[in-house]
């Protein structure tokens, strides 16, 4: 999941005022609430899901924990892949209203570019609720772990609990295409600047999601770098690729991950130079987002904005 | 005796016209076994969707015409749609026929002179097209990710979406302006003199050369072609989302290059045209609708794709033994 | 012809998709003699020997190999009976070497093990092309060569398959005389070693000298089956055209006017061409003979733009030119037949139609759309006039005879109204009646006033046509002389190495 | 005189080697600018770095040189890597003879097989290799997906990784390999008749065909060593990084493209070879590396890559005039 967007709440809130002037001149946006059937809890609603993309593990847990949600809660499912392409996705969400779903449930590809959709939804008179990367147009509720504050957790833990006193070389593989993860990046970066004065960021490189590449820039930062003492590696995909460098020189760079995924909380546990991971909990936004669409289709209120919190995995509580 | 001149004639079509043929049963089978396909509104989507790749897949015909190939097409139409969200901002308050001028001019500009450098270096240095246009994909796709820090340009006004998602009474903007774009093809290639010499250049370069056709200015302008139509499928794309943004239509070259190659294109040039891609645009773009209609999984949509491209190109291929 | 015959065919029929290119074709060739393919261009002489090797399969009708009925698939196959073809369109592969073009399937190795033995490769390739009397280095790329030493190469594989048949699809075609003596020196030691030679050529002298039986065909048909020392040369003519023929050069005489319409002076090209100067009047045909390699393509390749000179002034029409391209030579009014007609020539993948308008189609067009009607109507046009045989002006020329296919390449230039032709080898390949229409089309061009270069290693063609010859020498002018006094003697006295200072 | 005959020598070989002098111009450049790069760690790293790709060039050049493409590596080498792992979670406490068997039976298997599709698709069936290869790049990433649902497949035995991550003596097993590979595709294209025939079939099919060879059989051949080299890309990852993933080798199909082309291998087949490659992989290797430690940001990078494998190219080129 290298792909949620952490605005702070302030500029969100405004970006989604002006969307909103801008939008109710020429399309009906907000009152869609007035005009929605409610339908009774128990009856069967029809659901389509358009996730970012089901490349990353991310994704599937999300998918996952919809599709266990689905079958308590009677829905039936329509779950798509945008491959990270949002034309690709709006190709989705017409084919959704086309199959006349009952809510559109979004991980859009970015933020403003989902607005037409959703107001392609409205026009239907389809509710749509988005999920990790939040939607410049008017939804129901957004669910999704807040990116930059686990960049945060993860600065806050490499300067406390990794480093000696506070101070060393510490390095960030990032992904700079994902706005998501450069939102950790950012995190992590303003933690160090603001609280950490000895602890100098002195490289930050791209591994474009891919792990081979990882594994190139790793062994690239050794050597640049004598002295680093660990690295933060906005993904779990960039933690492997760099783990794998790491290890192939023995040297003892400690790694943070991101993400949760099984195979760095096994690393974790296994006791290496992988001490923690930002973990986000794709299960509770999955689920959560499905109770939010059938509260509000049963004429229930739901929060605007439900956040997740991301956590610390390390040896600690790894399981 | 008349029976048989009647069936001779109907399997030497099919033997001529596989691809209609196929794309024929395709519809059928996705009408019948499709729910909610036949809808009216669907038909609609399945060409909204088909417009984007159909604007690149144009301007790529141009180009395997020719004998070459553009890669550089997805970076382009990134970087024209960026262009074009980033001078849009200059006027908030823009009309429809502001946008409008933004948009074509930022399609032009930045289109037409990616095409302009990959035609100077493929027509004038003889760098292989492969090269070339792999070259100006990274330094495209690099420029937009400089230039909007990998942070989509958004908060764009109103009237930037109309050729993206407006309609002129009931037909899409964007479809009108893909037909448009794909007769304005068609009569080029089949109807003028300069496509003959396309055709001709993709053929036999040194022939053509010899026959007195300027080959070297041929190649240059079907590069500027090509850019221009990707610069406009990044603005179209770019209205339709409402926001410019470094990773859009990443991957679109082979998509686009898929529908011209499958449609019958020759990809050593010379031989195919606007036809053979269109039939290429619809059979990927009723296949990609019908698969997601039908709820399969992304994991088997790619397979699917993969297997009926094939098919397609496998029985096409036959008639020609 | 008591011996029993090396291949027989019994009945062949083959066809393709609008013609029927073989129809009951029964004809025997026997070891040790060699036996000729006579016909027009397009009677089915190619598609004998691609029936007889594997690359197309007959119909109907028996094909026999050493008395066993024999269906080929491919070439390996025909290969492993023991059958060798050199074809009429030159098939070495350009990036290969010489030595690996002769030994493509055949290598020698290195004991068992898949490695090629390089240096005997190169040894046994050098020692069979000096056999053939031919100086070519084993190691050069093929696409270094000139036509001419392409085909040699040709030779040398075929003849060094040691097979039981060596068939020869207009072997000549692209050789000058020293390398004809040549190869019918190979041809005779074959022969002695009781090898079967079947030999295709438009050459009637060189069939008179080398051939044993003599098969002539028209349409498909075999016409007349016969040894040699029976049949005349305008028996031969009569029987493969169906009529008499009464003229076959066409020499126009009175058409010449003193307008200089090309003049070129001191043209030179670092390692092509030196020093060349000639002038060409309205109305005259000069042809330019030379031996293979002159350099003769390169000049008129310069002359017509399509490649750079070092200096050297050009005029044409009494205005100096400096050509950047072909389309500013086609702009005064000058057209080029190249002398590589698949390569060059032709968009072999597209119609005759499209072929034939290719230059011309833009000043025939209205602001650029095509003029679809201009186009079939004046293809048909000079389909008829040149009597070039195809089925439909839709067929693709690939598919075509190669004589006929050098017929569209010269409706081509006529059709761009083309004041000033340069033809290089224009009757290449081509049969005596066609050689003959071009001759007069040639005569009727000059006489509406155009002006002609004909290039060509055939002397008698030279002499025939030309008002004046002009002789080079590796890359320089060594004579120019008028033609109705020049003899096939002097012109190879200025042409030759040996021959002067 | 004597020194103009040296130094039209050296103008003659310049003229003939340009892509070695601009290696040697680039890594000179390197070394001097370049902090670190001249230290014998970072000049191993160089080519642990290149190998993955050195892998998948090296097959790709036996189809470029028949005239072929090959679109599926990336996918193959992921769906192989996948299999590897898979194969040796059943075997948890495997040796390295074992571990060291089953990657090499991945590798071949899998990357055989779908090289084996691909040569039945193109060879036998005459689908022209770009679709072919386009229709197996889906399907493969689709079974890869299918297969792992889009998890990695971790917690592979130590001895998996010998192959990525050891070394014997001082040199990486990895290095070892790949060179290896290579001096074999060295010795097969320039020194064998198999090699010949690959040239022969991709400057001419049909006079290939018409001198004796199989053609068909020689396509089939090159895209199953393809795939396997594929294959064992993917596995020699999958070892690196300890895991079997479905996204992984995603784009290295145009990488491997890249370096096979740029060094001056034709894209329309017959000319080139391994020499070739192996510039290609060495300039694109040496300026990933120089600019990776330089700090260049990686928008740049991408830029910077572009325009270096362009100016190659186009120096390269020149000489030809
Ligand atoms: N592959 C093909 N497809 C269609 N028609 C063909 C094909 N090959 C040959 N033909 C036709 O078959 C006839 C015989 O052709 P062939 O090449 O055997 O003539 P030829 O006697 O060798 O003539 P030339 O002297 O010009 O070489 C011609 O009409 C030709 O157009
Ligand atoms: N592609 C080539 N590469 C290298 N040398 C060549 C090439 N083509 C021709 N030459 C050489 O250039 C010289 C001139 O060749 P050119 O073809 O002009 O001669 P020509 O007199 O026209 O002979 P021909 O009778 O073969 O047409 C010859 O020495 C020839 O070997
Ligand atoms: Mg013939
Ligand atoms: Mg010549």
């Amino acid at each position: 999941g290298c792909s949620s967007k952490a605005n702070d709440a302030a500029k969100e809130e405004t970006t989604q005022e002006e969307t909103t002037q801008e939008t109710t001149k020429d399309v009906s946006v907000n009152d869609d609430a007035a005009t929605k059937e409610t339908v009774s809890t128990d009856e069967k609603i029809t659901v389509g899901v358009s996730l970012l993309n089901n490349a990353h593990v991310f994704y599937n847990n999300i998918e996952a924990a919809l599709v266990e949600k689905a079958k308590e809660l009677n829905v039936e499912l329509i779950i798509q892949d945008a491959a990270g392409d949002a034309n690709k996705q709006l190709g989705q969400v017409q084919d959704f209203i086309t199959q006349d779903v009952d809510a559109i449930i979004l991980c859009p590809t970015n933020s403003a570019g989902s607005k037409s959709m959703v107001e392609l939804a409205d026009a239907a008179g389809i509710p749509v609720f988005t999920m990790d990367v939040a939607s410049d147009g008017e939804v129901v509720t957004h669910v999704s772990t807040d990116n930059y504050k686990g960049g945060q957790l993860a600065a806050e833990y490499m300067a406390n609990k990794v480093l000696k006193d506070k101070a060393g070389d510490v390095a960030v593989i990032t992904y700079s295409e994902i706005e998501g993860c450069v939102d950790r990046e950012k995190g992590f970066t303003d933690w160090m600047s603001e609280n950490a004065p000895d602890v100098n960021v002195v490289d930050i490189q791209n591994y474009s999601g891919d792990q081979g590449k990882a594994a190139e820039v790793m062994q690239n930062m050794l050597l640049k770098n004598e002295n680093l003492a660990a690295v933060f590696c906005v993904g779990d995909p960039a933690a492997v690729g760099a783990m794998s460098s790491i290890d192939a020189v023995g040297k003892d760079v400690k790694v943070i991950g991101f993400d949760g995924n099984p195979e760095g909380i096994e690393a974790i546990l296994s006791g290496g130079n992988w001490v923690a991971d930002i973990a986000q909990d794709p299960a509770s936004i999955g689920s959560q987002t499905l109770e939010a669409v059938r509260t509000y289709l049963s004429g229930g209120d739901v929060e605007k904005l439900i956040p997740i919190s991301p956590t610390v995995i390390d040896a600690t509580n790894a399981k | 005796m008349k029976e048989k001149t009647a069936t001779n004639k109907f399997s030497a079509f099919a033997r001529e016209n596989t691809m209609l043929l196929f794309l024929i049963v395709l519809f059928l089978l996705a009408l019948v076994f499709v729910p909610r396909f036949a809808n009216a509104g669907n038909l609609k989507n399945v060409l909204i969707q088909i417009s984007i790749n159909a604007l690149i897949a144009t301007g790529m015909t141009f180009v395997i015409l020719s004998d070459g190939i553009d890669l550089s097409v997805g970076s382009v139409a990134a970087l024209s749609g960026i262009a074009a969200a980033a001078l849009i901002k200059l006027f908030p308050d823009a009309n429809i026929l502001l946008s409008m001028i933004v948009i074509l001019a930022s399609a032009v500009l930045v289109g037409g002179l990616c095409g302009f450098f990959n035609g100077f270096f493929i027509a004038k240095l003889n760098v292989p097209p492969f090269i070339a246009t792999l070259a100006m994909m990274n330094v495209a796709r690099g420029l937009a990710y400089v230039f909007t820090d990998a942070k989509p340009i958004f908060g764009l006004p109103e009237s930037f979406g109309w050729v993206g998602l407006r309609s002129v009474g009931v037909i899409p903007v964007t479809i009108i302006l893909m037909v448009l774009i794909i007769a304005i093809a068609y009569v080029i290639l089949s109807k003028t003199c300069f496509g003959r010499y396309i055709y001709a250049v993709g053929s036999n370069k040194e022939v053509a050369k010899l026959s007195g056709i300027n080959v070297t200015k041929i190649k240059f302008i079907v590069y500027m072609i090509c850019g221009i139509l990707a610069g406009l499928a990044g603005v179209v794309l770019a209205s339709k989302l409402q926001n410019g943004q470094a990773t859009a239509a990443t991957g679109y070259e082979l998509n686009a290059i898929a529908a011209v190659a499958m449609g019958g294109t020759s990809m050593s040039g010379g031989r195919g045209g606007m036809i053979q891609t269109i039939f290429g645009l619809f059979v990927i773009g009723i296949i990609n609708n019908a698969l997601s209609l039908l709820g399969v999984s992304s994991y088997w949509q790619t397979i699917a794709m993969g297997v009926i491209i094939l098919m397609a190109v496998v029985i096409d291929q036959n008639k020609k033994d | 012809m008591s011996e029993k015959p090396f291949v027989e065919l019994n009945n062949i029929n083959k066809s393709f998709p609008g013609v029927k290119a073989l129809t009951d074709v029964t004809i025997n060739f026997y070891r040790g003699k060699v036996h000729v393919l006579l016909g027009e261009n397009g009677a089915g002489k190619s598609t004998i020997i691609k029936v007889i090797s594997g690359v197309y399969q007959a119909d109907e009708g028996i094909l026999k190999v050493d008395g066993q009925e024999e269906v080929f698939m491919n070439t390996r196959q025909s290969l492993a009976k023991g059958i060798s073809v050199i074809h009429q369109e030159l098939s070495v592969i350009p990036d290969l070497t010489v030595a690996e073009n002769i030994f493509l399937g055949r290598e020698p190795k290195i004991g068992k093990s898949g490695l090629i033995d390089k240096p005997k490769m190169n040894l046994d390739a050098k020692k069979l092309l000096e056999s053939i009397g031919v100086k070519i280095n084993p190691k050069e790329y093929i696409r270094k060569l000139n036509n001419g030493d392409k085909q040699m190469v040709e030779i040398a594989r075929a003849i060094s398959q040691n097979s039981s048949m060596v068939i020869m699809d207009e072997p000549t075609s692209s050789l000058s005389e020293h390398e004809v003596q040549a190869l019918f020196r190979v041809i005779n030691k074959l022969k002695s070693e009781n090898v079967a030679i079947i030999y295709i050529s438009h050459k009637l002298k060189e069939i008179a000298e080398i051939g044993d039986h003599i098969t002539i065909l028209r349409d498909g048909n075999v016409v007349k089956t016969v040894s040699l020392s029976e049949i005349t040369e305008s028996e031969m003519i009569a029987l493969m055209v169906g009529r008499k023929m009464t003229q076959f050069y066409y020499k126009a005489e009175n058409a010449i006017q003193n307008e200089v319409v090309l003049e070129v002076k001191n043209y030179t090209k670092a390692g092509q061409f030196e020093d060349v100067s000639f002038q060409l009047k309205k109305g005259e045909i000069l042809g330019i003979a030379g031996l293979v390699g002159a350099g003769r393509t390169e000049v008129m390749r310069a002359v017509f733009g399509a490649d750079k000179v070092d200096s050297g002034e050009c005029i044409v029409f009494g205005q100096p030119v400096k050509f950047k391209s072909p389309k500013e030579a086609i702009k005064m009014g000058i057209g080029l037949i190249p002398e590589d007609r698949r390569n060059q020539g032709l968009l072999l993948e597209k119609s005759v139609k499209e072929n034939t308008s290719l230059s011309s189609i833009y000043a025939n067009s209205k602001k650029g759309f095509i003029d679809f009607r201009w186009e079939i109507d004046s293809t048909l046009d000079y389909i008829e006039k040149m009597r070039t045989k195809t089925p439909s002006e839709r067929a693709i020329v690939k598919n075509l005879s190669g004589g006929n296919q050098q017929k569209v390449v010269i409706a081509k230039w006529l059709l761009a109204k083309a004041k000033i032709l340069i033809m290089d080898e224009p009757t290449r390949g081509i049969d005596v009646n066609a050689k003959a229409e071009i001759y007069a089309l040639m005569k009727k061009f000059v006489e509406d006033g155009g002006s002609i270069i004909v290039v060509s290693s055939e002397l008698p063609e030279v002499i025939g046509v030309s008002n004046r010859i002009m002789i080079m020498r590796e890359g320089k002018v060594s004579g120019i002389l008028d033609a109705a006094e020049a003899t096939e003697k002097d012109i190879m006295k200025y042409a030759s190495i040996h021959a002067g200072n």
